[in-house]
C-alpha cells in the first residue's frame, strides 16, 4: 500500500496512469473542473476512453472533439448558462459516441456505491422515465422488509479518476473547500487517482465546508495553478463566463474546433 | 390594476413574476437554472425573503446577491446556510420529500405535465440531442409539488413527448400512484401566456389564467394538443410596479 | 411546513413532542451526548420507549434503570474507558429489556436509510456472525446486476430524534462541528426533533468539520449550557473521565441507582 | 537480548510493544480502545511515525498527545487529517478495504480465532452480557487482515465461542472465502504469553512464539482447547529500552 500520494508533473500523471480504453471519471460540479487535466488526456492522444461525468461541460465537448471517447456515462450534457455542447451533440446525432444516460441522482449513487464497495445502490427513481428503457443499468429491486420496489445501479467501475482541488500538502494531503460535489467519491472510488492543485503549501488550515483526502488514498498530486480555468476556483479566481460563451461559438463550427485543437 | 397607471411589462417579466407569487407560502424550494432560478430568487426578495433556495450542487439556504449563472456558482455556497456534496443533496434532501417545491424548466412538455430534456426524435437517431436529465428526473418524483416555468409554443408543449424525463402526471390520473411517487407533481404550468394546472380528476393541463391582455386563441395556438380551458378561466394579476422594480433590479445585478 | 425551529425549554420540549410507546434516539458518538435531555425524560416519567443508540451509555443505563425502556435497539452497551453498564446488564440479564442488537455499521446504515427516505440500506456485513441468528432486523439481498449476495438492513423508524449541539442562532439553525457521529441522520430520519445546544448566538460563523442543521428541519431548540456533561462539547468543556468512573458505583448498586434516582 | 542488561518489564509491555511492532510497515490502521489503541499508538511513536489511525468516532489520521480514554475523545478529532462521519466511516473507509489493519481486542477467543464480544452464555439468558458488537464485525471482515491483543486465559480462549460477534477463520480453511468476507481476518492473536498465528493449511492457531521467559506448557495451560505449538517456535524480541521508554511516556501521559 502507497503511504503518500506522489507529487509529479501532470504529464507523467496521465502518461503513467491513464491508459486507452481506461474508464476515466473529471468530476467537478460547475466548480473545480479539472479542464487543465482534460486537455493533457486530449495532447497525450488516449483513445477509446469511456469518460465518466455527471455534467459533462466543455472540457467533455473537447474530449468528445478531439476524438478520445469510445463512450459516456453522463447526466446531464450542456454549456451552462450558455446552450449546447456541439461537439457532443454532433457526435451523438451521428451515432459516433456511446451513451450511458442516467439522472444526476442515479450518477451520484453510483459514485457513492463505488466509493462504499458495493456492486450497487439503492435509490428511488426512475420510474415512469423513458430512461430505463435505453439505459441497461437501471434496475428495479424489492425492499426485503416491505416489499416495495425501489430502483437499484451499479457501481461505476473507475480505473482512473480525476478532479481539480485548492491546495495539497507537501506528503499528497488534499483540500478542497466550497461546493465540492462528487469529488471525494470520484477519488475513493477509482483505481488511481490525479489531482490537480492550485497550490502545494507547507501545512493545510482549516476551510469552510472542507473535504480533506488523505495522502494514501491519492495516487497522484500535480500543481497546475489556474487547472480549473474556464471553470472556477473559490478562494483562487471566479468564473470565466465570457469563455463559456466564446466555447459556443468554437464548438459550433468543426473547422474552428480543429483549429482550437491544432492550436492546444 | 384597479385604477392608476400600469407600468409597460414583457411577458417573460409576468411570466417570472407569476412564478415568484407561487412561492409566498413555501419554506424551501429546488430551484433549477434559467426562468425557475429568476423566479426563485425574485420571490426571495419580495413576497417571502425566508424561502430556502435549494440548488442541486450542494448550496442549501443560498442567499445570492445577483442571479447565478450556473447552478454551483461561488456565491450560492458563500451565502449559504450550509453545503451539502451532491449525494447528500438527492438522498438526504430530494428523495425524502424535505422539499416543498420544486422549480422546474422543460424544452417539451404534454398534455399530461411530463416533462421532456432529453431529445427530441428517435433516442438513437435523434434530430436534436437536448442536455438531458440533471436532476430533473428524482425533483419531480419526490418535491412535494412542481411548478414548471416555459414560455409557450406548439414546439414546447406538444400532444406528447419525444422522451420522458421527468414524470409529471404520466398518462392520467392515478399514474403518480400507480409509479410510487411521492410528491404530488406538477401544480401549476406558468407560461409567458398563462397558466396552466392539472384537472383535479383527469390530470389533464387545463388553462385555468391569461396574462392580460392574452386571448384564449393566442393560447390555443400556442400548444400542440387541444387545449382545454377551466370553466372559470381568470387573469393574472398584472405585475406590482414593486414586482417588477425587484425583478429588473435582479435582472441588472 | 415549519420555516422556523421554536426554542422553548427542554421541558416544552420534552412534554410536546415525546409521547409513551415512541421510538426515541438520543445520538452523539462520544462527544456531545444529549444528557439533559435524557434526565428530561426520567423526570416525565415517559414509558415503553423504544430506545435507539449506537452506543448506549451512562444516560441509557439511567433511562433503562428508571424503566423508561420497553427496547433497546443498539449496537454497542457500555461504559467507555470504564466497563459495564450495570443497569442494562441486570436488565438484559433478567430479561426485563427486550433488545435489537446491530452493529456499528449497520446501525449507521439503517439512520442513513431514514434520513434518505429509503425503507432499507444494503451494506457488506454481519455474514457468519451470530447476530442474524437473533436479530430479525438482518436480511440477505442479492445485487441485480453482479449476483453478488449483500446484506440489507431496513430504516429505523424514529418518531423524535435527539441530539445535543455547541449551539444555535436565533432562528433555530443548529451547528455542532468536530467529531459528529450520526448525529445529522439522527434529525434529518425522524418524524420529531429536540435539539439541546450549549449557547443560542446571534450569527452562526465558520468551525472546522461543523455540521449545520437548517432552521427548517429542526422542531426544537433548548438552550441547556452543560447539557452534553459528563461527556464533552467540543470548544465548551472536557470529558468528565471521573463522573463516568463515579457512575460505575453508583449503577452497580440497586440501592444508590436509586437513591441517585430519588434525587434527580 | 544479546549481551547487555535486560531492562524487567511486565506482561502487559511485551505484549503491547509487540502489537506496536506489527504496525512497523502499515499504513493505515483502525483503532479499537484499549490495549489496541495502546499498541497503536506505540507504534507511532516509536517504528511508524506515518501510521495513520483510524477510530470509528470519525478520526482518520489522529495524532494524539496522550492515549484517549475513549474512541471519539476530542483529542482524536482535534489532531486528525480529516474527520468522517460515522456513516462514512464504515462505509467509505472500512468496507472497501481501504484500511490495511484492524486492532482488536476480544472478550472470548476459539481455536478458529473467531471473536466473541457479546455474551456469555445463552442469547437469551446470559450468564453475562457484554457490550456488544460495535465495530468490530465488519472491521473483522473488511479489513485487509486483523490482529488481536488479548490476554490469555481458559476464560477467554475457549473451544468455542458462545457468539460469534466477529468472524476469524470461521469453522475453517476455506470459511472467510465461502462468507464472501474480503479481508485475510485474523493473522496473529498478540497475548501476554506469546504470537499465535493461524496455521497456512487449517486456519486453527497455533503458537508461533513465545515472550522470553514464559513456557509453552503455560501457554497451553492457559487455553481453552488443546493448543498446537507451531514446529520452529520461537521467542519474541524482548522489548528494547527505547520501545519501554515509548510506552511508559505513553502510559504516563
Amino acid at each position: 500500500m502507497r503511504t503518500h500520494a506522489e507529487i509529479t508533473p501532470l504529464a507523467d500523471a496521465v502518461a503513467d496512469l491513464v491508459r486507452d480504453g481506461d474508464t476515466v471519471a473529471l468530476e467537478g460540479f460547475t466548480h473545480l473542473i479539472p479542464v487543465a487535466a482534460g486537455q493533457e488526456l486530449i495532447r497525450q492522444r488516449k483513445r477509446d476512453l469511456t469518460l465518466v461525468r455527471m455534467t459533462p461541460d466543455i472540457v467533455y465537448d473537447q474530449l468528445i472533439g478531439a476524438g478520445c471517447a469510445r463512450k459516456l456515462i453522463f447526466s446531464w450534457g450542456g454549456n451552462p448558462g450558455v446552450g449546447s455542447l456541439h461537439r457532443f451533440r454532433a457526435a451523438v446525432q451521428a451515432g459516433e459516441l456511446e451513451i450511458e444516460e442516467h439522472s444526476h441522482a442515479g450518477m451520484a449513487n453510483r459514485y457513492v456505491a463505488s466509493a462504499s464497495g458495493l456492486p450497487f445502490a439503492v435509490m428511488r427513481g426512475y420510474n415512469g422515465t423513458s430512461l430505463p428503457e435505453h439505459t441497461s443499468t437501471i434496475k428495479s429491486i424489492t425492499c426485503p422488509f416491505t416489499g416495495e420496489q425501489l430502483t437499484a445501479v451499479p457501481a461505476l467501475d473507475l480505473d482512473v479518476g480525476i478532479i481539480h482541488a485548492q491546495r495539497a500538502d507537501r506528503d499528497g494531503n488534499v483540500q478542497l473547500w466550497g461546493q465540492t460535489g462528487v469529488q471525494k467519491e470520484t477519488v475513493l472510488g477509482a483505481k488511481r487517482s490525479i489531482v490537480t492543485v492550485e497550490e502545494i503549501v507547507d501545512e493545510l488550515d482549516d476551510k469552510p465546508y472542507s473535504v480533506v483526502l488523505p495522502r494514501w488514498v491519492v495516487t497522484r498530486v500535480c500543481e497546475v495553478p489556474g487547472g480549473a480555468k474556464p471553470s472556477y476556483a473559490q478562494g483562487y479566481y471566479d468564473r470565466d463566463n465570457v469563455a463559456y460563451k466564446a466555447w459556443d461559438e468554437i464548438s459550433r463550427d468543426k473547422a474552428q474546433f480543429d483549429a482550437w485543437l491544432e492550436a492546444l | 390594476m384597479a385604477g392608476g397607471a400600469v407600468t409597460a411589462y414583457e411577458a417573460d417579466e409576468m411570466m417570472t413574476v407569476e412564478a415568484a407569487r407561487r412561492l409566498r407560502d413555501t419554506t424551501a424550494c429546488f430551484v433549477g437554472i434559467g426562468l425557475p432560478s429568476t423566479g426563485a430568487n425574485l420571490a426571495r426578495r419580495t413576497h417571502n425573503p425566508d424561502l430556502v433556495l435549494v440548488y442541486e450542487a450542494g448550496a442549501i439556504g443560498a442567499k445570492p446577491p445577483s442571479l447565478p449563472l450556473s447552478i454551483g456558482d461561488g456565491m450560492l455556497g458563500e451565502t449559504a446556510d450550509t453545503i451539502a456534496s451532491v449525494p447528500e443533496i438527492f438522498n438526504y434532501w430530494v428523495q425524502p420529500g424535505r422539499i416543498e417545491i420544486g422549480f422546474l424548466g422543460a424544452a417539451q412538455l404534454d398534455r399530461y405535465a411530463n416533462i421532456n430534456t432529453t431529445v427530441v426524435g428517435d433516442y438513437a437517431n435523434p434530430k436534436v440531442r437536448l442536455p438531458g436529465a440533471g436532476g430533473a428526473p428524482e425533483i419531480a418524483a419526490s418535491c412535494g409539488e412542481v411548478v414548471i416555468i416555459v414560455r409557450q409554443s406548439p414546439r414546447a408543449f406538444v400532444e406528447q413527448v419525444d422522451f420522458i424525463t421527468s414524470v409529471g402526471h404520466g398518462d392520467g390520473a392515478g399514474a403518480r400512484e400507480r409509479l410510487g411517487l411521492r410528491g404530488k407533481g406538477p401544480t401549476k404550468v406558468i407560461t409567458d401566456l398563462g397558466i396552466l394546472e392539472p384537472d383535479p380528476e383527469t390530470r389533464e393541463l387545463t388553462l385555468t389564467h391569461l396574462h392580460p391582455g392574452v386571448t384564449a386563441e393566442q393560447a390555443r395556438e400556442a400548444t400542440g394538443w387541444d387545449l382545454k380551458l377551466a370553466d372559470d378561466l381568470q387573469t393574472t394579476e398584472p405585475p406590482t410596479e414593486e414586482e417588477l422594480k425587484a425583478l429588473r433590479e435582479l435582472l441588472a445585478a
